[in-house]
């Protein structure tokens, strides 16, 4: 055969909106019991963060010369998390890969969710997070503004862009589903869907030019997604710390945000698919040609990381190898054997087989471990340098505290409990996109196979 | 007497089309012709003129404005308040491309998403008109008409095209 | 217009030269002994707070100084090195420009000054310090001058508040003290009229702070030796304190 | 009306000034009219006075703002300091504001127990902190985002605390009869006790008082005796004081034990001279050579380090010596050394080529029990060499310019044990312990609890808390130096004949009183008139025995010249040596007690640079700041040698019991490379069972901005060290016990062992300017 057509079956309207609104209007008490634990430790994070604000930063296990920790490295992956969603639903969109229609949404809200989780680490690693609008360009009375001269800055109006683009990204499309949970919701519901769906009724008008804002957006948040990550990278690449200062962290960010933003993209519609019944829209099919995009991720992460050590290696500046050794060779050596182990030594040869790609479960596992491996990575990155940087007398070395640890955590129980509340309010498969989809396609005959065809502009 | 919209749903697209065809015929203005759907359709199906939109350009233009925004905040502090830090420049040209680069995006992305707004004019608290199957697929088909003649023309012309369902709407 | 986008055309129209003076530090590593008066000297003009034992082993202990030891060799035939290590107040210091709210900037005498209203605490600029030389409030450090400790504080400078970086300031209330008081007398600054807490200490006279662009203060004769070096200098951050060589050289 | 008048207007009676009915310290109206005169709000006075936290006696300024003392800098010029201070001086602020000073007298009915007066009384005085005047308020006024300047001083201006002040001082009378009765009741049988602190006039008078009582003279207790020095000295100078090592001019220095510049008994002034040797001269830089077993502070900056055996300098003298004066081969020297016959000939060479050479002996050598040949034998190298009273060489110090200043000699050991035994047997009726800790200079081995326990009246003189103050039953404490009058001449000869005269910069920040007045008052009590009115009378009389100096016309008194200056200096010398080269015998081995079997290591107790005499440890800053070889803060730790550590699998920050024969202590690891294998050194952190909360052994005190538990210094080394006394001086040789060290399996507590450094291995020198760093490593920790 050879052929995977997608998708197999086209299915009415009316079986769609059942499908994909259902949870929406439907809560199981499995709902409650995943919000009320994903609640609780965004609480206890939440808590933890207060209680560091009010004693201070002596709670954690942060000191001179560490000045980032874990929250840095957090802050980082998260962010690397949020890539993927936009990333991949504008660049399939532009590209116009009709397979994309069922992940855009849980896509994209991935990133907003992601983007508003990292966001709060800058925040959680300042000495005095009550201060931090001095970092904003605002007009005030002292006459002073922000340096736009520091990476930090960069970062901060990269993730302000970013941030704003997803948040449009996600909304905007989502309109015209809002409509149809406003045609069927009632009472408050009704309310709060009408006042999304901004009035919306499926004028010729209103299509074409959310048709064109969302090409415009896609077109203006993808060079974004990429700014983002390279201005986070430039967070270290700017510095003089040893083998933080290398000029391959911009792509080597780049496409690490993309390789663990792919994983968890993986992780979270094989979640959706199983929770919600899911396996008609969400196919093995999606999770081939996501899992192949991993794949290239994975191989130009793995080239990327293998430049930037083997520069490291050969050159032996006396300031990178003491890094480089403690790294390779140090206390941080079982650390970096984990990540190669699950993200590239498994990952590579596992994703390039075609059966291993289309089975859910293995690719659920792989992209959990995938995750945990980049979640190292950038552990590897932010320390290391840290501890060994400098003149000798001041080396030492970093053992993160409770609360540390809790604020790790943190993030995760919040960006469930986030997806879970907005599991809630909008469908996670595109309604519109899906019967756009069936509107589209047809099958041809062509010889003795029945192929997909589309109508395309 | 106020006008009246003629809202007839459709089962399928090619009777919503073939209605809007005897509208035309029937010499109702297009202007007063709008087709309600649950999915975008190719405009060109209706035989409508095809409604144009201008986001890109918007975008485009304020993505411009924006990193004239960007660069001018960014050099035009640095210039009014000088403070040097690190042998950097007070205009430190690769540093501010960046902050250039960031204000454009910021101000392309809100502008489109603005702009789409108030080209589709929305968000709207007017009373227009709709049928609840939209959102379940029904193409349907508004015919704004200003007299009750045209409002009966207009209802059984949709009527004899296909539709499932006509209700009047009045303004 | 140039002057505005180059490197160095800032520091003609509104850095170092513009203000006549460029403070600068010698450290002669032949006089040193280790003695360490210069670090409780620092601690007591600058309200260098108390950070216990148990922060103190966590790194946290405050030193705006600090002798650093190296060793070398194998007992018996063994070399050890000290050798003061403070705030380099670098021309091109990388922890200015990273600070996003601009609380450590470069003043017009040369100085690397640190305000510490301004601060948020991201500490992207001790992550981007070469020395190592800058210090962060972990805690509340009001708290650990119990009654009447805090009697001793210096009121000319400012007591730092949790949240906060501090770092070596070339004793700035000195220098304004004495800008103010040349001002009053109408004179002209003299050479070695004031000096650095630490350099005051010193009995050995490692230390010599003064006037880089004053041909005839001690610290420019000082500089001309050939036993002058500057720490990483290789790193290109233009330190304005120099080390004057040990040994025999 | 003199500046005293005027501080006292200031100070205490600064209640009246306050506006009737207002409590808030704010609120204080200064009168130009009635404002001291050298008090403007914000600027800081400068007072010539001298340091007295050692007995070095550094000149210095104490820099006054708005009647409070904030900073003691060096009296530029000074013979003893050239405007330079120590640490040590430097942190004497801590001192005058120290939270555990004694707010006033106390007459205590159990000893070690506060009376219930003294404790109302620190409830008073806590309760004037808490008020308005709670300096946390000061220091809020001094925060980020507040003007600092100006602000009104909380303690001249608050009435709760001039309450305060005025209800402790009226305790006073009544602890000066009690003393006085003290005085009665011990007649002759009257003990005196003198720390460092008590020197110049002070001592005067306090001999005067045992002269008056038919008392023996005061005992000068130090916890580390010269007395070995000054028998060698008497034997080979001609005369026992300590005499100038005038290092600026020297060309080659040859230090045995390496405590010179930090420990010894003028760190400034020897500091200085190194500092001057090494480039004072734009032609010549002086060369240093140290001798020793464990490698500190002198040997880092040495040009070469010589290792020897413990105890065996001696041998390396003597092999320098010419044979008719007793001198031996340098094989021999190497053999009975352990170093290497290379380094010796090297050194040799340079002892018979570089002109002038000096030679001195450190505590390292005076800590054997063959101190006294060791010490002749270095002594005799400056001899041989023709350095004696020679610039470069040894000189003989000039006597003090008020000829009773005199530096008072330290007791020996031997002299310590024989009162404290005395004491024991109930002989001593009255014991004054004054600004001294006798606990400090005995060894745990001795019984000096039980032995002071049976002296019926103890009064203490002390500042601060400490042991010997447990034990008193009256505490009548001094005031510091920065609040009282004094006046001092260096330990050691410093080129030049100084007088230092102190003078208060403020007034007693609590109601303590100067020992002379205090003494004065008893004495005066207990019908033994001393012929002064106070200690500032004593002193005015003490110094109009200086002759005016007539030569500049229209000069002022040598009082008031003084005053403005800090004292008196004149550059002049002692009466020359009448030095001869003694004949020695073979080199005298030094004996350690304890099995080598059992114990197999040798107890080296480092005097630190932090601690010093022991004042030093009570004082946060010294406490805080690592040491300049371990890095080691808040306390005490074990230095063992890399290798050893490696045998004994011992990582950093592991405990280990280290025991002698006569105690045991258990300590946290610093690997340390300074150390010869068979050797383990201690410093002596001088913590106390009754000291403040920075020295308790035990800590146990809040810190309060984490509310981290202060785990205690942990017992002192003392601990440890056997009672062996050397033959010949009587002095205590602290470094004649050997120990064994057996790990305990557990890490040390957190705090215990406190490193400032974490990377105590070999590092890279950065001083190098390409090469950055060449090996790493990091011992793991936590």
């Amino acid at each position: 055969m050879g052929m995977i057509v997608h998708p197999p079956e086209l299915y009415p309207d009316e079986q769609i909106n059942q499908d994909v609104l259902r949870p929406v209007f439907v809560t199981t008490w499995k709902w409650w019991i995943l919000v009320a634990i994903s609640g609780g430790g965004f609480m206890a994070g939440l808590a933890t963060w207060f209680y560091m604000m009010a004693t201070g930063m002596w709670v954690s296990g942060l000191h001179r010369p560490v000045m980032w920790g874990l929250f840095i490295s957090n802050y980082v992956f998260w962010i690397g998390l949020s890539n993927s969603g936009t990333v991949i639903s504008a660049m399939l969109r532009l590209s116009k890969a009709d397979w994309r229609r069922p992940i855009t949404r849980a896509a994209e809200a991935m990133t907003v969710f992601a983007l508003l989780i990292a966001a709060q680490f800058p925040l959680i690693h300042l000495g005095r997070t009550w201060l931090f609008y001095y970092i904003l360009p605002y007009v005030n009375q002292r006459q002073l503004w922000n340096n736009f001269r520091s990476p930090l800055v960069w970062d901060m109006m990269a993730i302000m862009a970013y941030l704003g683009g997803s948040i449009l990204y996600l909304y905007l499309p989502t309109v015209p589903d809002f409509a149809i949970l406003r045609d069927h919701a009632e009472g408050i519901k009704k309310k709060m869907f009408t006042l999304f769906a901004l009035g919306w009724r499926g004028t010729r008008r209103e299509w074409t030019t959310l048709n064109a804002c969302i090409l415009s957006l896609a077109l203006l948040v993808l060079p974004v997604a990429v700014s983002m990550h390279t201005i986070v990278s430039w967070d270290f690449g700017m510095t003089l710390v040893p083998l933080w200062h290398t000029s391959i962290f911009g792509p080597y960010f780049v496409i690490g945000a993309l390789y663990s933003g792919m994983a968890l993209v993986i992780t979270i519609i094989l979640i959706l698919r199983w929770a919600f019944g899911w396996q008609k829209y969400i196919t093995p099919f999606h999770l081939d040609k996501l899992g192949k995009i991993m794949l290239v991720a994975a191989l130009v992460w793995f080239y990327l990381w293998f430049n930037d050590y083997i520069t490291a290696w050969y050159g032996k500046l006396p300031d990178e190898k003491i890094i480089f050794d403690i790294k390779n060779a140090g206390p941080f050596y079982w650390w970096q054997m984990t990540m190669m182990l699950s993200n590239t030594m498994v990952a590579l040869p596992l994703l390039a087989f075609k059966k291993f790609r289309t089975s859910p479960w293995a690719m659920f596992i792989l992209t959990i471990f995938i995750n945990i491996g980049m979640w190292i990575e950038r552990l590897l990155i932010v320390v290391p340098s840290l501890v060994q940087k400098g003149p000798s007398f001041t080396w030492t070395t970093y053992h993160p505290t409770w609360v540390e640890w809790m604020l790790t955590v943190y993030p995760l129980a919040g960006f469930t409990v986030l997806y879970l509340l907005f599991v809630k309010v909008a469908p996670l498969i595109s309604v519109w996109e899906i019967r756009e989809d069936k509107v589209a396609c047809a099958t041809k005959k062509m010889g003795q196979a029945e192929l997909r065809a589309v109508v395309a502009e | 007497m106020a006008d009246v919209y003629v809202v007839a749903a459709f089962c399928e697209v090619d009777a919503a089309a073939d209605g809007i065809k005897r509208l035309l015929a029937a010499d109702f203005p297009a202007r007063n012709i709008d087709v309600l759907t649950g999915v975008p359709y190719p405009p060109e199906i209706w035989g409508l003129p095809a409604p144009r939109s201008n986001i890109r350009k918007i975008a485009a233009l304020f993505f411009v404005i924006g990193a004239a925004c960007g660069f001018t905040v960014a050099s035009g502090t640095g210039w009014l308040y000088p403070l040097p830090t690190g042998a950097k420049a007070i205009i430190s040209l690769p540093a501010y491309g960046i902050i250039t680069y960031e204000f454009a995006t910021i101000f392309g992305v809100f502008a489109a998403a603005i702009a789409t707004l108030l080209e589709a004019r929305l968000p709207t608290m007017k009373n227009l008109p709709y049928h609840p199957r939209v959102s379940e697929g029904w193409p349907t088909v508004t015919v704004r008409c200003a007299d009750s003649q045209n409002i009966d023309g207009a209802e059984s012309l949709l009527r004899l095209a296909g539709a499932q369902d006509v209700l009047r709407h009045a303004v | 217009m140039a002057d505005w986008i180059s490197d160095k055309g800032l520091q003609t129209a509104t850095g170092p030269r513009a203000a006549g003076r460029r403070w600068g530090l010698v450290v002669d590593l032949d006089r040193c002994t280790g003695c360490g008066g210069c670090v409780i000297a620092c601690h007591a003009e600058n309200n260098l707070a108390l950070a216990g034992p148990l922060d103190t082993d966590q790194g946290r202990s405050f030193d705006w100084i600090r002798i650093e030891r190296y060793w070398d060799g194998e007992y018996p035939d063994l070399k050890a090195q000290f050798i003061p290590i403070m705030c380099q107040q670098c021309e091109a210091a990388p922890c200015e420009p990273v600070c996003p709210v601009f609380a450590t900037y470069h003043t017009a005498e040369g100085l690397n000054a640190m305000v510490y209203n301004r601060c948020i605490g991201t500490r992207f600029c001790e992550n981007n310090d070469p020395y190592n030389v800058r210090y962060f409030n972990w805690f509340e450090p009001a708290l650990n001058w119990p009654d009447p400790l805090a009697n001793q504080l210096n009121p000319a400078v400012t007591v730092r508040s949790r949240g906060v970086m501090e770092k070596c300031t070339f004793c700035v209330q000195r220098i304004r003290d004495h800008e103010e008081l040349a001002r009053i007398e109408g004179r002209v600054m003299k050479d070695g009229e004031f000096t650095t807490a630490c350099a005051q200490s010193c009995s050995a006279k490692v230390l010599i702070f003064g006037d880089l662009d004053d041909p005839g203060s001690e610290v420019s004769q000082l500089v001309q030796s050939d036993r002058r070096f500057r720490l990483f200098e290789s790193l290109g951050t233009e330190p304005v304190v120099y080390y004057l060589k040990g040994g025999q050289g | 009306m003199d500046r005293r008048d005027f501080l006292k207007l200031s100070g205490l009676t600064a209640s009246t000034l306050v506006l009737g009915g207002c409590e808030d310290y704010h609120a204080r109206l200064e009168a130009y009219a009635v404002r001291p005169e050298d008090m403007v709000p914000g600027m800081p006075t400068y007072f010539a006075t001298a340091c007295e936290m050692c007995p070095a006696a550094c000149g210095a300024m104490a820099r006054v703002v708005e009647g409070r003392v904030l900073k003691l800098e060096g009296l530029p010029g000074h013979p003893v300091n050239h405007g330079g201070l120590c640490a040590l001086g430097q942190a004497s602020v801590q001192m005058e504001y120290h939270p555990d000073r004694f707010y006033g007298p106390d007459i205590r009915t159990t000893r070690g127990q506060p009376s219930t007066e003294y404790l109302a009384l620190e409830r008073t005085v806590h309760e004037a902190f808490a008020s308005t005047s709670r300096p946390t308020k000061l220091i809020d006024n001094m925060k980020v985002g507040v003007m600092s300047f100006g602000k009104p001083d909380f303690k001249l201006g608050d009435r709760k605390w001039a309450d305060a002040h005025a209800q402790t001082a009226r305790t006073w009378p009544a602890a000066i009869s009690r003393l006085a009765r003290g005085l009665t009741s011990g007649g002759a049988a009257t003990l005196i006790l003198v720390g460092h602190q008590i020197r110049g006039h002070r001592h005067a008078l306090l001999a005067d008082l045992a002269t008056a009582l038919k008392a023996p003279a005061p005992v000068v207790v130090e916890p580390f005796g010269d007395d070995a020095t000054r028998v060698a000295n008497a034997a080979v100078y001609g005369r026992p004081e300590l005499p100038t090592y005038d290092l600026a001019n020297s060309e080659l220095v040859i230090l045995f034990g390496d405590d010179l510049f930090t420990s010894g008994l003028a760190p400034t002034y020897y500091t200085w001279g190194y500092g001057a040797m090494r480039r004072a001269r734009p032609d010549i830089r002086g060369m240093l050579v140290v001798v020793g077993t464990r490698f500190g502070e002198a040997a880092a900056v040495a040009d070469a380090f010589i290792a020897v055996r413990p105890g065996t300098h001696g041998a390396i003298a003597q092999a320098l010596l010419p044979s008719s004066s007793g001198g031996i081969s340098l094989a021999q020297a190497a053999t009975l050394t352990g170093a290497s016959p290379d380094q010796i000939e090297e050194l040799a060479l340079l002892y018979r080529t570089l002109k002038p050479v000096l030679a001195i002996g450190g505590t390292e050598v005076a800590a054997q029990t063959n101190a006294v040949p060791a010490l002749a034998a270095i002594a005799a190298l400056n001899v041989a060499a023709g350095s004696v009273n020679r610039a470069g060489g040894v000189l003989a110090p000039p006597p003090p310019p008020i000829a009773d200043m005199a530096p008072p000699a330290p007791a020996s050991y031997r002299v310590l044990r024989q009162w404290a035994d005395s004491m024991a047997a109930g002989a001593i009726q009255s014991l004054l312990l004054v600004n001294v800790d006798p606990f400090l200079a005995f060894p745990d081995a001795y019984d000096l609890q039980g032995a002071i326990q049976k002296v019926p009246f103890i009064a203490s003189f002390s500042t601060l808390p400490d042991d010997g103050t447990a034990m008193a039953d009256l505490i009548v404490p001094d005031s510091t130096f920065l609040e009282r009058w004094g006046d001092s001449t260096p330990a050691v000869g410093v080129g030049a004949a100084v007088g230092n005269l102190i003078q208060p910069p403020v007034d007693p920040f609590f109601a303590s009183k100067p020992v002379e007045d205090v003494i004065l008052a008893a004495a005066k009590e207990a019908g033994h008139d001393l012929g002064h009115a106070d200690g500032e009378a004593y002193f005015k009389a003490m110094w109009a025995k200086l002759a005016p100096d007539t030569s500049v016309p229209g000069t002022q008194s040598p009082w008031v010249k003084a005053l403005r200056v800090g004292g008196i200096s004149r550059s002049a010398s002692g009466p020359d040596y009448d030095a001869h080269l003694p004949i020695l015998t073979a080199p005298v081995a030094p004996a350690f007690r304890g099995d080598p079997a059992t114990r197999p290591f040798h107890l080296v107790p480092v005097r630190s640079t932090k601690y010093r005499n022991g004042l030093g440890s009570a004082l946060p800053w010294m406490q805080e700041w690592g040491d300049p070889m371990v890095t080691g803060a808040w306390g005490g730790w074990v230095e063992i040698n890399p290798k050893t550590a490696a045998r004994l699998e011992l990582n950093p920050y592991d405990e280990v019991k280290v025991e002698s024969d006569r105690g045991s202590l258990l300590l946290g690891v610093v690997i340390y490379p300074g150390l010869p294998e068979d050797a383990v050194a201690i410093p002596l952190n001088f913590s106390r069972v009754c000291g403040t909360r920075y020295d308790s052994a035990a800590g146990g005190s809040v810190w309060e901005a984490t509310q981290k538990v202060d785990p205690g210094r942990g017992a002192d080394v003392r601990a440890l060290l056997e009672e062996v006394i050397e033959p010949r001086s009587g002095q205590l040789a602290w470094g004649a016990t050997r120990v064994s060290v057996t790990p305990t399996g557990r890490q040390v507590p957190p705090g215990k062992l406190v490193l400032v450094s974490k990377s105590i291995q070999a590092q890279e020198n950065p001083a190098l300017p390409h090469v950055i760093h060449r090996e790493f490593k990091v011992w793991p920790i936590g």
